[in-house]
């Protein structure tokens, strides 16, 4: 299991080869990517905030959660902060399973408690003006589904 | 004392990320009613606390939680994570 | 969209970069890939046969109805045949999409139907001889989630 | 004329993957059976026709098909793809 929170992009691909070495057990990897969407008037930039005493742990806790439900050869979670323009890699995550059904539920599941439950705040800034993202009912009711 | 954090718009609003506030409040709720009290801009900040999560020692707590022992206590709004 | 079949290995980690590529509103990227497992007794190939007049085909049938029910900026479908080894890549589905749940839920789709509608078979060797593998109760039953 | 295709344990039962059959058959069950009646190999690929699948034209379909211009049939063990 490896939980990275860092500033600097990441490639995704090599990330997702690297995970991929996970060992003969596994059948099959989900991964999910997120990328910074442009908005209307242009994003000129995503600045994301994040709690750095908080947030290691609080993904730790979700991949571990994750882990007790299903049965998982690997977790990879790696977000990022600070600034980002549209089109960027956000954040991502990876599992690995013998069996697909695992992968998927585990992937599902950790990006709704991410979604919701890591301490980051998005700010978008477009020739409007700057603000912050605001967290949707939707994401919060997708908790419930687990 | 506690180290008192804020995020986000709750920063912005305050105007400072992290302050050491001297208290005696037993509970996170007595605490946001201090700092209520303090200026205009901490009552702005914590108007409306549906809008609002609070962590007590890096963990997400409900604002009835009490503060004996506690180090560290942050207000935000609802994480916009993934 | 794009559906390939292919008796090549391919770079699972570059595809999903090139497909991340895929526009600015695409807010989240779901891949899967399918790695072939060892066996007890040690896998020393796996087979994989196909149909070709029907394989592209009938994928790219999965594909339009994943299309049909969620809303998708984008599909990738990989699949390989011929001989493959333990830890090899077989197989990738990726899915773009502006909202997470749709991508996530149409790569999952199109993992079950790939399983049990495209034409493809395997065929395993080890030390102890060679087997087909026998298609799962659990595999059909999949396909009634949907 | 049918182009009849065979794959996986099929074939190899069958020991051919593909042959070109004369036949006034109406259905693909009426196929099975003139097929199931040539030999022997044929009579155990197609013994237990809940272990197979059939494809019209490269579309799968049920064993009461018809052939009426029809081109191609094939006959398959469940697909394990993915």
């Amino acid at each position: 299991m490896a939980v990275r929170v860092q500033e600097e992009a990441f490639d995704a691909g090599a990330e997702l080869n690297a995970f991929s070495k996970t060992g003969t057990d596994v059948g099959g990897i989900v991964s999910f990517t997120g990328l910074v969407r442009d908005v209307a008037g242009g994003l000129d930039v995503m600045e994301i905030e994040h709690y750095p005493a908080m947030t290691e742990r609080a993904i730790a806790g979700i991949v571990s959660e994750a882990q007790a439900r299903w049965s998982l050869a690997d977790v990879l979670v790696i977000h990022r902060f600070g600034k980002l323009r549209a089109g960027e890699t956000i954040m991502m995550v990876a599992t690995a399973s013998k069996h697909r059904a695992d992968a998927f539920a585990a992937a599902d599941f950790l990006m709704d408690y991410l979604k919701s439950r890591a301490p980051f705040w998005k700010k978008e800034t477009t020739g409007e003006g700057a603000a912050w993202v605001e967290s949707k009912a939707e994401d919060e009711d997708a908790l419930k589904r687990w | 004392m506690l180290d008192v954090m804020y995020f986000a718009w709750v920063r912005e609003r305050i105007g400072l990320p992290k302050e050491r506030v001297e208290t005696q409040a037993a509970t996170v709720m007595d605490l946001v009613d201090e700092l209520r009290g303090r200026e205009e801009r901490y009552a702005a900040a914590f108007a409306d606390l549906s809008a609002l999560k609070v962590a007590v020692d890096q963990e997400l707590a409900e604002f009835d939680a009490p503060l004996k022992g506690v180090r560290e206590v942050a207000f935000f709004p609802p994480m916009t994570g993934g």
